[in-house]
């Protein structure tokens, strides 16, 4: 008990220390996984923050902005103390994260009574927007993304599909998102499972899925489980083409999964080949810190959520508050960022517009249709 | 006729439950030894992957080299790990501590300290994502037995686990280290009172155990082409199950049981869902449990 | 070292004595504390001081069957899970209140408990604690796995907070009073039953269960008693989880939650409920004492849990020491008198 | 055939070694019975039998009238038989007036209501206080008052035997069973714990120990069971015993 007076004294001071800062800055808080099973993700999201915040901070704006980051390891306990700690830094006029939808929506419990924007870049959970009206992401939803898949296989001509997805929030929304749109289409689904995250060996679904012959196969997945299917795909000699979202689409599915990734169809809305300045530019600064590697559709959805929320908080300037910074959150029409115009619909979703995507010769290539 | 389906799918089980056997052999050398769960086993097996990893990056050399080199790390990393989170806690050299409660707590707690520290350093070094492994030492080519396909990769894995369990057999019947390695298994102080260096024993035989799990975890590396700090935790678990489901002390009794984990998972994916496999496997173990409490192959002891 | 130095008779003088650590213990836990977390008005305080007893109640329970009981326990997450989900259900689908969902989420979690202790409480050693282990992996597939029961890896939002009979305790400081009531109130229970004859029956199945057996100690169903209990009031903490976050999901209840509560016990000191409620404490606010290490924090982590293990092999608090403090402090439990002499007095649990 | 223990052809196999081979015999209520045999004889085994720890091949054990075989060994406790163990086994993290006191609430259980609420009714109260009355009564009996706070591990390896045996006796037993409760002790010890035995004895405590200590089994006990190789071989007095020409047989043609 003596202990535990002593550290709340510590963090106490801590606190206090930290709240001394120039008038002319604002905060913002990210909270994010920069440990834990998921850090790759909150590791990229950090980056593309900073990246995000330098070029903000200077283009001599009249004030400067900072943001503290936050380690959540993805796990909701933390989650919900950094969001009471940000909470607390009255500087602190919006929030961007977490990862998981879980940590999201935990987190949200606590924005949601204290007036905070949260902005998340990944969170998809399809509840996550309706908490209040604090909660905003940027990403395209499964419920736009579904019937969009749905009609680009109808149009190739398949009308049996397989369905399979991760256990998880995020892929309970792609199969549902994407089965009603299959049947509204007059197809049909010919199986459909959920596997568990970090499956090491596919071919057991892979042999069973392939017994209800479909003639093509829509997948929800993050590009670790992607790589390990498309590799297990190809070792069974299977030809069935894939369909995948967005959230696969990264360079690390191609070095992972090399030759057994050819020929993927997946959705996009972030081309790091699209010559337009901004994503050049983000593309530069990107490989600059990373050893020449090209960013994946989450990190530009992170740098776009920053830019986003940048843009918000100087909307709401001077003497940006959290109510002023949610109002000019929700009147983000047209952004232009590298995943393409984003407008925030009345339920405070992320209309994006997405392009198609094929794996051709080791790349990701757009294809018209 | 049989459908070839259901062919297909025993021998996918038959390969996964291989790939949990490899971990298993050396989890239970270990656990034999001393009766203490070694929660750092999983560490081990990263390590071994991620040394394979870092030597074909660096140099590029032959398969063979690259085992050897992981090998290596595993037989430091075991003899580290006895040293720094199993020797300090056998504080005296009796019976009672040797195999004493305390001494099972307190190690139990210090590896799973030492996983933890070895995993976060993984992360901070080599970042938590996977890393792949270059194309060519992949061993993953597809081999078409009959209907059924496999890859290379299984026969690698059967035949490095065949001759793992030969290997052990004749180092454990034929040795005298293993002689030694059995007695401080059975009894550690009459091990001791016959002049038998126990020390140096249970060093060996963590050396050996780490060994074959640094071996283990560089072959799922080339296996699934996919090296990354977290992924010793599912086969660790499983290793953990097969071993007591095959009794704790026989080793070929925890491969059978690894076997069987893997088959009973490829099975519940076809009958049940992919989602419910894992609870296949669970409750295969528990059932196992209240019909033989103490494991399929282990000997039953009397107590009294 | 003896415990019973105190061998007077129980006069009053030796009963304010003993009674003074547990009072100050509930004066900085009633008193102290939530003027201190009024005085900062941070709600970061209050977040991690509700976190850190949910998580007293988590390792006290499992002290009751790890460290008292003997028995290995692997899965213990998952009845803690078992309660918040009970909880949430019970509020989103039937719209019940806290009043009602707390002690329910700690009996449906020791039903549970029950249910699947009946078949393998025979078991000993490790093969009980692997059982425990698949036991908690299989509620944790129910319940990511269930998707029309329990909505699967949707998660369930608790719209409802804190209350009591309809009147609500979900403002901070009512919300802090709440968790260590029912904390506080469980700890007390806890205590009671592993410091009493019980509990000394409790502790001869882990030291020699055939031994305890011979002297008439029905070891299974004790074992199944102490399973069941720690299962109920690790429910409780899931209820006071589910109602304090407002929004759970499976992946809270994961076996790495069963590892750190199993780790807070030990690095407490096995055995003991004062170092159980330590060592809640440490692995809670070290982490978050340490955010300001970044990325190295859970290195640390692991380097105190093995420092800690490593210099003090017992435990922050070992159980000999443990107990000895315990029997001083809570004296009006304890009597104080010495031997029998005939006349039917002596020290022993009242 | 109002024997206090009535042993009925028992016996009992392990793998294809006839451990105890149909063996009758009886204890009656105040006796104090030795049982002897050369090593191996099966002495432990028909104890074990007797409290329940292996399960019978065949046979019957009766107790004061009912039959205990195929009970656990805490419900034979629990009926009033209480043992100790060859190879000493107290609670060594316990202290001993703990140990003592599993004895006494093994008896007499305090359940987790007990434990929870006992306290606030008589009943309750009345239950602790009488465990308390018991643990401190059996640490009397042995001696060991002086260091009821001691850890167990602690005690010296004379004291950890009375130790044992003062848990059994807090049971309140009808009927003790001690196995070899002699070994490793000194002869001035092993004298001091014949009169111990004797004066439970007189106490009116039913007493069978298995002792290799001749000297004391031929000096204090009233009858004697003889098994070699599983089998009773004789039973009678010390006297008939010593000149029982089968008893020689086996003990000269076996060791000693």
């Amino acid at each position: 008990m003596k202990f535990r007076l002593l550290t709340l004294t510590t963090l106490t001071a801590a606190g206090i220390a930290g709240s001394a800062f120039a008038a002319d800055t604002v905060k913002l808080g990210y909270q994010l996984p920069l440990t834990g099973d998921t850090a790759q993700y909150g590791q990229d999201f950090r980056k593309a923050a900073e990246i995000a915040l330098t070029e903000f901070n200077a283009a001599g704006k009249p004030f400067k902005v900072e943001i503290v980051f936050e380690d959540s390891r993805s796990d909701a306990k933390e989650g919900t103390n950094i969001a009471r700690k940000f909470v607390d830094d009255k500087e602190i006029v919006g929030v961007l994260g977490d990862f998981t939808s879980g940590v999201s929506m935990a987190a949200a419990q606590v924005y949601k009574d204290a007036g905070m924007p949260q902005l998340s870049q990944t969170a998809s959970h399809p509840d996550y927007t309706k908490i209040s009206k604090y909660q905003f992401r940027n990403i395209a939803t499964q419920a736009q993304e579904g019937p969009y898949n749905a009609k680009w296989m109808a149009a190739k001509g398949f009308k049996n599909v397989a369905v399979i997805a991760e256990q998880t929030d995020w892929g309970q929304s792609v199969v549902s998102g994407f089965s009603d749109a299959v049947k509204a289409n007059g197809g049909t689904v010919a199986f459909s499972e959920f596997f568990n995250r970090g499956l090491k060996d596919y071919r057991s679904l892979i042999s069973k899925l392939e017994r209800a012959k479909p003639d093509a196969i829509y997948t929800g997945f993050f590009y670790e489980d992607g790589a390990q299917f498309l590799k297990q795909l190809q070792q069974l000699g299977i030809k069935t083409p894939v369909y995948s979202t967005s959230a696969a689409y990264s360079p690390k599915l191609i070095e992972l999964a090399g030759g057994a990734a050819e020929g993927v169809h997946l959705t996009s809305n972030f081309l790091p080949t699209d010559p337009s300045p901004n994503v050049q530019h983000f593309v530069d600064e990107w490989k600059k810190r990373s050893d020449g590697a090209v960013p994946g559709q989450f990190p530009a959805q992170a740098y776009d959520a920053v830019r986003i929320m940048l843009a918000a908080v100087e909307k709401a300037s001077p003497n940006p508050t959290r109510e002023k910074v949610r109002d000019a959150l929700a009147q983000t029409r047209d952004f232009p960022g590298v995943t393409g115009k984003t407008s925030f619909s009345a339920d405070r979703e992320a209309e994006k517009e997405l392009v198609k995507v094929e794996v051709k010769g080791g790349a990701f290539v757009p294809v018209a249709d | 006729m049989f459908d070839p389906y259901y062919l297909q799918q025993l021998a996918i089980g038959l390969s996964l439950g291989m790939t949990y056997a490899l971990m298993a052999i050396g989890f239970t050398l270990i656990f034999g030894v001393l009766n203490v769960v070694n929660f750092a086993h999983g560490e081990i097996y990263t390590l071994g992957a991620f040394a394979g990893l870092v030597l074909i990056s660096a140099t590029a050399p032959p398969i063979v080299a690259v085992i050897l080199g992981a090998l290596a790390i595993g037989a430091l990393a075991g003899f580290s790990l006895e040293r720094i989170a199993f020797k300090p806690f056998r504080r005296f050299t009796d019976e009672a501590s040797l195999k004493s409660r305390a001494m099972r707590e307190s190690t139990l707690l210090s590896s799973l300290a030492v996983s933890i520290v070895v995993r976060e350093a993984l992360e901070i070094a080599f970042g938590s994502q996977m890393r792949s492994v270059p194309f060519e030492y992949l061993i993953n080519t597809p081999v078409r037995v009959g209907p059924v396909i496999l890859v290379t990769g299984d026969f690698i894995i059967f035949g490095v686990a065949a001759a793992m369990l030969i290997g052990l057999q004749y180092l454990l019947t034929r040795t005298r280290i293993g002689l030694a390695i059995r007695a401080v298994s059975n009894n550690p102080l009459g091990a001791k009172y016959v002049g038998i260096d126990t020390d140096r024993t249970i060093i060996t035989t963590f050396v050996v155990g780490s060994m074959m799990g640094a071996a283990a975890g560089i072959l799922m590396g080339l296996y699934y082409g996919a090296v990354f700090p977290a992924m010793g935790f599912t086969p660790g678990i499983k290793a953990f199950v097969a071993m007591v489901m095959g009794g704790l002390s026989s080793i070929p009794g925890a491969v059978i049981c690894a076997l069987i984990l893997g088959i009973s998972e490829s099975m519940a994916t076809t009958f049940v869902s992919s989602g419910w496999s894992d609870m296949v496997a669970y409750g295969f173990l528990i059932l196992t449990l209240i019909f033989f409490p103490n494991g399929l192959f282990g000997a039953r002891r009397e107590r009294v | 070292m003896n415990a019973f130095e105190t061998a007077a008779p129980a006069d009053g003088l030796t009963r304010r004595r003993g009674l003074l650590v547990p009072a100050l213990i509930l004066l900085l836990v009633f008193a102290a504390l939530p003027t201190l977390l009024a005085g900062f008005d941070r709600g970061y305080f209050y977040q991690i001081a509700n976190l850190a007893l949910i998580f007293v109640l988590l390792s006290a329970s499992m002290h009751l069957v790890t460290g008292v009981a003997g028995l290995l326990h692997l899965g213990h997450a998952a009845f803690y899970g078992v309660g918040a989900y009970t909880a949430a259900l019970l509020t989103s689908k039937l719209g019940l209140g806290f009043t009602v969902t707390l002690p329910l989420s700690g009996l449906v979690a020791a039903l549970v408990a029950f249910l699947v202790a009946l078949p393998t409480m025979r078991l000993v050693s490790i093969y009980f604690a692997v059982a425990t282990l698949a036991i908690g992996q299989m509620l944790y597939l129910v319940m990511l796995n269930w998707v029309d029961f329990t909505k699967g890896p949707n998660g369930i939002i608790v719209s409802k907070g804190f209350e009591l009979f309809g009147f609500s305790l979900s403002g901070r400081l009512a919300a802090y009073y709440t968790v260590a009531t029912v904390v506080t109130l469980s700890v007390i229970a806890i205590g009671r039953l592993s410091h009493s004859y019980y509990g000394n029956a409790l502790r001869s199945i882990r030291e020699d269960d055939q031994c305890a057996d011979a002297m008439g100690v029905s070891t299974v169903r004790l074992k199944m008693e102490a399973f069941t209990l720690s299962a109920f009031f690790a429910g409780v903490a899931g209820g006071l989880w589910a109602h304090m976050t407002g929004y759970i999901s499976p992946g809270d209840f994961k076996f790495s939650e069963s590892i750190l509560i199993l780790a807070m016990v030990v690095v407490g000191g096995l055995g003991s409920l004062p170092g159980a409620v330590i060592g809640a404490l440490l692995l809670i606010l070290l982490p978050e004492g340490l955010r300001g290490l970044g990325d190295f924090r859970n290195i640390m982590v692991g380097l105190v849990m093995f420092l800690s293990i490593l210099l003090l092999p017992k435990g922050l608090l070992g159980e000999v020491s443990a107990l000895r403090l315990v029997r001083q402090q809570l004296g009006a439990a304890w009597r104080t008198a010495g031997p029998a002499n005939g006349k039917g007095e002596g020290i022993g649990w009242r | 055939m109002t024997h206090l223990l009535e042993i009925r052809n028992v016996s009992r196999r392990f793998g294809g070694v006839q451990a105890v081979g149909d063996v009758t015999a009886h204890v009656n209520e105040g006796e104090l019975v030795g049982l002897i045999g050369p090593n191996g004889a099966g002495k432990t085994t028909l104890f074990n039998l007797i409290s329940g720890f292996t399960p019978l091949s065949g046979g019957t054990v009766a107790f004061a009238g009912r039959t205990i075989s195929g009970m656990t060994p805490n419900q034979v406790a629990r009926l009033g038989i209480s043992r100790t163990f060859q190879n000493l086994r107290v609670f060594p993290n316990m202290s001993v007036f703990d140990n003592v006191s599993v004895g006494a609430v093994g008896a007499l259980p305090q359940g987790a209501f007990g434990a929870l609420f006992g306290s606030l009714h008589r009943r309750g109260r009345d239950r602790s206080a009488e465990i308390s009355h018991r643990t401190w009564e059996a640490l009397e009996a042995v001696g060991l008052t002086h260091v009821a706070a001691e850890l167990a591990a602690n005690l010296p390896y004379g004291q950890r035997k009375y130790l044992e045996i003062a848990r059994a006796l807090a049971m309140r037993p009808r009927f003790l069973i001690l196995d070899e409760p002699a070994a490793g002790l000194n002869d001035t010890e092993t004298r001091d714990l014949a009169a111990f035995i004797k004066r439970l004895h007189g106490q009116g405590l039913t007493i069978m120990l298995v002792e290799h200590d001749m000297t004391l089994v031929m000096g204090i006990c009233q009858r004697i069971l003889v098994l070699a190789s599983g089998r009773k071989i004789a039973d009678g007095t010390p006297d008939a015993i010593r000149n029982d020409a089968a008893v020689l047989e086996a003990y000269l043609g076996v060791d000693e």
